[in-house]
């Protein structure tokens, strides 16, 4: 398949008066074209900061301090920040970001935030950026005249809507999803998810959805990558994941078993006890083995490299391999 | 509805206005009511002093002076009970009815309290708002420098400053500069709006008022722009933090985009608000700065009032300093209102 | 346990304050005032400036607009700097029913400029004659005066020597200087003291050149019958005074300041923390309450916080002449709105709060609620505001002062400075009179600054970058 | 003692809009009706399950119970006594019996607070125990309660120190520390992480079987409602539309927007990628200001015929044998027309 993206041992560290905090350590993974990747984890466990490293654009004291990001083969973090501003932000990579209802300028009606953001990439007249701006809203189901609007005169579901139209106007090759639908309700929720799964058969895009619903991801996403303290640890197709076999990793197993399910009665879910280990002084060998009931000797020791044990499928856990 | 919520903020100040006055009546009832048993007694002597000499008897005269006198004790409903007094003086200040001054004139010689007071009002207007403009902008040229890179040294250098002429009153600062400009190096002019006598031709007399309006005008920037950095420099700050910074950074606009289009003009209702409020608070918060330099404007009014004791024209300057700091909050809700789309629909109080 | 409480929020709140600089420079400066103000009477020549700032008779030794010493170690001609001399030898004779009482003041003069005055105290009663003669160091000896007083009880003598000794000062003159100077030159314009301690040659009444050395005065009392003679003194009115000089009315710039600091911390410190607690209670119960207390208490709040301060404030004070204790009263009355909307926002958030929910679910009392979940969280926003709040008390209060609608029995910086004005100060140049009030306001608006701004840093978290 | 802890009968709470002046002087009053005409029963030793959107009056419902508000109308029943209005020792008296736990455990403490000052607040209130000693030795068995070992590491620390779990944990020690019977629970898991989700329900069933407590609770989330909860009661605009045992309701819907909520819901398992789901409603949720004629859910509805905005809003109504209740005149209908559309597609 083709790769259109593939991340190479990124690092990004928070630089903070204590010292670095490991957000992102060594990650590594490929997206293909036309298919959603899935991010989930725990909160804290690096998936925001990914999206905002593939943006090359850390919150401060964040710094990327090593990895490359290869975009149709080409290394983007080696461009300038002009270069990068504007040729890959959202002309290739755009993101829609956590709640939507504080990611509109609060001053200026929709239909100006666009317009800036078309103009400032493509060279086309005014009457058909808006033509490309409504095609878009339509699109994602809203009618033309919310672009007079101001974002507080928008409820949450379509202030979500234009963000997600906002990210795709520009047709890029990757969209970054970060939690689009958590702060939905239920309805809201599964219409977003229901447009998301449309516009990507009709448009063909990359996405990347971040999320710590493994739930939602199993509706949305074609593989999935699994996240623990600034580490890969699983990263397979959905049904290696949701499958009949079950997951390989420790830690998306406990995940899934502490999911609850809707259609069948469950006893008693399991759970992890204890929390994600201080990224500022992360735990020696394999970063999960404090909360692992089937650790060894050697997991406490080394930690276990991300390795293949079947394709498309990856795991960093010294039981699988 | 946007007009619905002018209307409504007009109403309110109005009623805050009469509730002011009323107030202000009963506070200084008494020392008003001696000023006008004064000056009835001093205009019904000069009626009989012009009808003497007409040869009247001095009986008819009597006569007169009583009826005169009861004329004007009528007039100004001084033979009523105090309440009722109170709330006629209210009614004359609330219409702009201030009277006629004691001793002071307005420069064409009227003694119309409104005239004096509304002859000072546009020096007073000249003067501030040249300071307010180069302040905010000034302040906010350096506040932006300090909120790009907050806590370095450019920022807290400024910071420091900010705090040490926290505390410096701008009249002293005035009193220094002139010893030190004025005196010691004469390079400008002592005080005044125009020099005597004032140039003729128009352009002429426009650069005279400028000379004049410099040394008054740095004195005040060179105090007041850097509390308005820090200020904007906190404002862009916490802006710069918000979602829709990094949204729209993310966007790939360019960095000047974002700053100017988008950071600066989230936080322009608040900047605009602090500049407005301190031009509305020049009107009467810079008493002695005027004074000082002999700005001829409201400021310098009211220690000159104060000096000849003319009650008539401090109260008259009190109604119309408060009319316009209240007028000039009515205006500003408008225009933040105007400014941040959020208020104007929304048409919260 | 409510206390507990307060005092543990404090604490956390100082370790952050102790990590900003400027705080604890302002807090430096703070303490500084604070001695300054218990010291007061150990650190100023005049300890009853306070007191006696518009009593003349106290001032009168003192030279007119006198610049301080240290302009000396500016200039090439040094000025004289004020010289009290009490500590004389009195050497007493009797004769024939008279007592005759010798003096003499030996006074080293090392200047180029002459002092303003020398004036001659002493405690008498009963009728004394004296006479005064200075010896110079040229060996010419000048008869300055005779006095003779006459007085039942013991009362202070004051003899200004300049005024008192012009004619046998112009008849030395004569024997020196030319005719042409003379006439150009009468008697009344003649600076008596420029003369005596010039030198004796022709010119000294135009161009006096300063004659140094060691100087004599000898004073002869004869004391007719029963009386008394004693603590003769003698103040060499100099023409640099002190630390910071003195005023057209002969004060000492140094002690009114000194004496000020104390008004204007009272001032100050009264004024703003008054004015947050009325405003911070009030923001509080309007947030807590809300509906139509809260409607009510806001329309309240516009009203008061519409009306120009300054302004009403000043007609306020020409009208009734308060005393400084109505003056900071009123200062309460019109600034008690400033904290009133932050307040009543934080109020707000904090109600807002789960926790204060949690409370109420628990059946906790507004009281409890109000002092145990808010104003706990309050505390340190009120201690910002009420220091930040200070310049500007300090500030109105030299305001009214300077328009002259100050409290006249106290002395404050914003007094000094209105004599300053009135007195020309800034026309004649007398720096020392206008700048030293003025760096003491901006001095302690600095200090309160400093420790606001630090403050305030702290309650911002939004502004904190790592 | 009757079966039921708490009844709950046409309970209303609303709120009045402001005004403008031409509704004052047309005597026009509008209320946004959060709650408005909620009828439910608890069993003694149950735990009910109250679900719906934002916004449906789920958490209003669970503050007038708390007596956090005052109810417009309407009757509560608690342990056989009427507490729809009760004067100051009465409240005092039943905010005991009943207590809540909060959706953000962190909010819900004072930042300020160690955790023993947590725990002795609701003692000091009530003015329980007589010594600190005594009020940290029930803060100490109330910890036991939740688990927190060991208990006393943790009366010193203050609230930031701690992880989800253990915040939550001791919120709800916090409610246990009067002994009461009823608690109400308003999402408490929805800020907890998923790996400790499950844990602090598995603690609070725990206490529920040791104490005998009977719990209401709130939550948007079906998913761990069918887990945790005997019965569930669906709300939409104010009023409850659907109300069963919990898998019965899940498994066996009438109400056609319990079944939109049901067919929303996300699951983890395989095979739903790129397959669009079938969303059974439609627009957006009317506001409480102005909630439709008639059967209040017929303008997202599918199914809505002119009966069901003509007529009266239907009531809730028995539709199978094991106290499962639906509020739709059609219902029986919809189900037939719902299996023909799973047919077709």
């Amino acid at each position: 398949m083709d790769k259109i993206l593939d991340v190479r041992n990124i690092k990004l560290h928070y630089l903070t008066r204590k010292g670095a905090v490991r957000a992102l350590d060594d990650v590594s993974f490929p997206l293909y074209r036309g298919e959603t990747l899935g991010v989930v984890g725990e909160s804290g466990c690096g998936k925001t900061t990914l999206g905002t490293a593939l943006l090359n654009m850390p919150t401060p004291p964040g710094k990327i301090v090593g990895g490359e990001i290869f975009l149709e083969g080409k290394n983007v973090l080696e461009l300038n920040e002009r270069q990068y501003r504007t040729n890959i932000r959202w002309e290739k990579i755009a993101m829609v970001f956590q709640g939507a209802m504080n990611c509109l300028t609060p001053v200026y009606t929709i239909q100006k935030q666009m317009m800036e953001t078309i103009k400032f990439h493509r060279e086309i007249e005014d009457d058909q950026a808006l033509e490309r701006i409504i095609k878009y809203v339509n699109l994602v189901g809203l009618s033309a005249d919310v672009l007079k609007r101001y974002p507080h005169e928008l409820s949450g579901g379509m202030k979500q809507r234009i963000v997600i139209a906002m990210g795709l106007f520009l047709e890029p090759d990757v969209v970054i999803c970060d939690e689009p639908t958590t702060a939905l309700d239920v309805v809201v929720q599964a219409q977003i998810i229901n447009l998301l799964k449309e516009l990507k058969q009709e448009l063909k895009l990359s996405f990347i959805f971040i999320t710590h619903d493994l739930a939602t991801e199993a509706e949305v996403s074609d593989r999935i990558m699994v996240m623990y303290a600034g580490k890969v640890v699983e990263i397979g197709t959905n049904e290696h994941i949701y499958g009949s076999q079950g997951a390989s990793h420790p830690y998306t197993r406990r995940l899934l078993a502490a999911t609850p399910r809707l259609h069948q009665q469950v006893e008693q879910l399991a759970f992890i006890p204890g929390t994600p280990p201080d990224l500022l002084t992360p735990p020696t060998g394999c970063r999960f083995h404090l909360r692992c009931d089937e650790k060894m000797e050697k997991c406490m020791k080394e930690e276990p490299p991300l390795k293949e044990i079947g394709p498309e499928h990856k795991v960093a856990c010294w039981r699988c391999y | 509805m946007y007009w619905k919520y002018v209307i409504k903020r007009i109403l309110y100040a109005c009623g805050g206005f009469i509730i002011i006055m009323f107030i202000f009546s009963a506070l200084f009832n008494t020392i008003m009511e001696k000023t006008l048993y004064d000056q009835i007694n001093e205009t019904v002597e000069m009626e009989i002093l012009n009808r003497s000499s007409s040869g009247l008897s001095q009986e008819a005269l009597d006569v007169y002076k009583a009826k005169r006198y009861d004329y004007f004790i009528k007039r100004y409903h001084l033979n009523e009970p105090v309440m009722q007094r109170i709330f006629w003086r209210a009614v004359d200040t609330i219409t702009f009815n201030f009277g006629k001054s004691t001793l002071m004139q307005s420069p064409q010689g009227d003694r119309e309290v409104i005239k004096i007071v509304g002859s000072k009002i546009p020096n007073t207007l000249i003067l501030f708002t040249t300071v307010v403009v180069i302040d905010t902008l000034l302040g906010i040229a350096l506040g932006i420098k300090k909120a790009q890179k907050p806590n370095k040294k450019l920022d807290q250098s400024t910071s420091v400053i900010t705090m040490i002429v926290y505390g410096i009153p701008g009249w002293w600062m005035a009193m220094i500069c002139i010893m030190f400009f004025v005196y010691l190096i004469p390079i400008f002019p002592s005080g005044g709006i125009h020099s005597v006598p004032p140039p003729t031709g128009g352009f002429a007399y426009f650069l005279d008022m400028l000379y004049h309006l410099a040394l008054p005008v740095l004195v005040l920037v060179a105090i007041g722009f850097w509390g308005r950095a820090y200020l904007i420099r906190n404002l862009v700050l916490t802006t710069l933090q918000e979602d829709f910074i990094m949204s729209a950074r993310a966007r790939g606009l360019s960095e000047n985009k974002v700053l100017y289009g988008h950071t600066m003009r989230t936080a322009a209702p608040p900047i605009v608000t602090m500049a407005l409020m301190s031009l509305l608070a020049s009107f009467g918060g810079s008493l002695i700065f005027e004074g000082i330099f002999s700005w001829p404007g409201m400021g310098n009014l009211y220690w000159v009032a104060i000096q000849q004791n003319d009650v008539p024209v401090l109260m008259g300057l009190l109604a119309v300093t408060t009319t316009l700091s209240l007028s000039g909050l009515v205006i500003l809700d408008l225009i933040y209102g105007f400014l941040d789309p959020r208020i104007k629909v929304g048409g919260k109080a | 346990m409510k206390l507990n409480n307060i005092k543990r929020s404090m604490l956390s709140f100082w370790n952050e304050f102790r990590q900003t600089r400027f705080g604890i420079f302002g807090l430096i400066t703070f303490c500084l005032f604070v001695v300054i103000i218990l010291f007061e009477t150990a650190i100023i020549p005049f300890p009853e400036a306070s007191t006696r700032w518009r009593d003349i008779s106290y001032w009168e030794d003192n030279p007119k607009g006198a610049a301080p010493v240290w302009v000396n170690w500016f200039t090439s001609t040094k000025h004289t700097p004020q010289k009290v001399i009490t500590d004389v030898e009195l050497k007493r004779e009797e004769d024939s029913g008279f007592e005759f009482i010798d003096v003499v003041i030996p006074y080293d003069y090392q200047y180029d400029i002459a002092p303003n005055d020398i004036i001659f105290h002493a405690m008498t009663r009963g009728e004394v004659t004296l006479m005064i003669s200075l010896l110079r160091p040229d060996g010419d000896e000048i008869l300055l005066t005779e006095k003779s007083v006459n007085s039942t009880t013991l009362r202070d003598l004051r003899i200004p020597i300049s005024t008192n000794s012009l004619d046998n000062v112009y008849n030395y003159v004569k024997q020196h200087e030319s005719f042409e100077n003379i006439k150009a030159k009468p008697k009344n314009v003649m600076n008596s003291m420029q003369v005596l301690f010039a030198k004796a040659e022709e010119g000294m009444l135009q161009n006096p050149a300063s004659l140094q050395g060691e100087y004599q005065l000898k004073i002869t009392a004869v004391i007719l019958g029963e009386g008394e003679f004693l603590e003769p003194n003698l103040v060499i009115s100099g023409n640099v005074f002190g630390l910071l000089g003195t005023d057209s009315f002969k004060r000492d710039i140094w002690s009114g300041v000194i004496a000020g600091t104390k008004w204007a911390m009272l001032i100050g410190l009264m004024t703003s923390s008054l004015a947050v607690i009325i405003g911070v209670i009030f923001g509080v119960s309007s947030a807590y309450f809300g509906g139509l207390v809260d409607m009510l208490m806001m329309r309240f709040y516009e009203i008061a916080a519409s009306i120009p301060m300054l302004p009403v404030l000043i007609v306020l004070s020409a009208i009734f002449k308060p005393s400084i204790w109505t003056i900071i009263l009123i200062m309460c009355v019109f600034s008690w709105v400033g904290p009133v909307r932050t307040v009543r926002s934080i109020g707000l958030q904090i109600k807002a709060e789960t926790y204060v929910e949690a409370a109420r679910a628990l059946n906790a009392s507004h009281s409890r609620i109000i002092f145990r979940h808010m104003i706990p969280q309050l505390i340190p926003y009120a201690f910002a505001s009420m220091a930040l709040s200070v310049p500007g008390a300090i500030v109105t209060e030299s305001t009214i002062s300077l328009l002259g609608l100050g409290d006249p029995t106290i002395v404050t910086w914003g007094q000094i400075l209105r004599d300053a004005v009135s007195g020309g100060a800034v026309l004649q140049g007398l720096w020392w009179w206008v700048v030293p009030p003025g760096l003491f306001i901006a001095g302690m608006g600095m200090t309160f600054a400093f420790i606001g701004f630090a403050m305030d840093t702290i309650l911002n978290p939004k502004l904190k970058t790592r | 003692m009757s079966e039921y802890i708490l009844e709950v009968e046409n309970l209303q709470k609303w709120f009045p809009i402001r005004r403008n002046i031409s509704q004052v002087i047309k005597r026009e009053r509008n209320y946004v009706k959060a709650v408005d005409g909620v009828s439910f029963k608890i069993k003694r030793g149950e735990i009910f399950g109250l679900i719906g959107e934002s916004g449906c009056g789920k958490t209003t419902t669970g503050k007038l119970i708390m007596k956090l508000l005052e109810p417009t109308g309407g009757k509560m029943i608690f342990d056989a006594q009427d507490v729809t209005y009760l004067d100051t020792d009465a409240v005092e008296l039943y905010k005991r019996k009943v207590q809540m736990v909060f959706q953000d455990p962190y909010a819900s403490m004072n930042p300020r607070f160690r955790i023993s000052d947590v725990l002795s607040e609701p003692l000091l209130i009530h003015k329980i125990g007589d010594s600190r000693e005594d009020r940290e030795a029930r803060a100490i068995k109330a910890l036991e309660e939740v688990k927190i070992n060991p208990p006393e590491e943790f009366m010193e620390r203050y609230p930031h120190m701690l992880s989800g779990g253990q915040r939550q944990r001791i919120a709800t020690a916090r409610t246990l520390i009067l002994s009461p019977s009823f608690i109400v629970a308003d999402e408490p898991v929805s800020m907890v992480d998923l790996s400790t989700r499950a844990e602090i329900l598995h603690m609070m069933k725990e206490v529920q079987q040791s104490l005998g407590l009977t719990y209401l609770y709130i939550t948007h989330d079906l998913s761990t409602a069918r887990y945790f909860t005997d019965r569930i009661a669906v709300m939409y605009l104010g009023k409850i539309v659907e109300m069963g045992p919990a898998g019965e309701l899940i498994d066996n819907a009438k109400h056609p927007y319990t079944q939109a909520l049901i067919a929303a819901v996300c699951e983890p398992v395989s095979g739903n990628v790129n397959r669009i789901k079938e969303v059974p409603i439609k627009g957006e949720i009317p506001s409480a200001a102005n909630i439709p004629h008639g059967c209040r859910f017929h303008t997202r509805c599918l199914y809505a015929k002119p009966e069901c905005w003509e007529m009266e809003e239907p009531m809730l109504e028995e539709v199978s044998g094991v106290g499962h209740l639906a509020a739709c005149r059609r219902w029986k209908e919809i189900s037939g027309e719902k299996g023909k559309v799973s047919e077709t597609a």
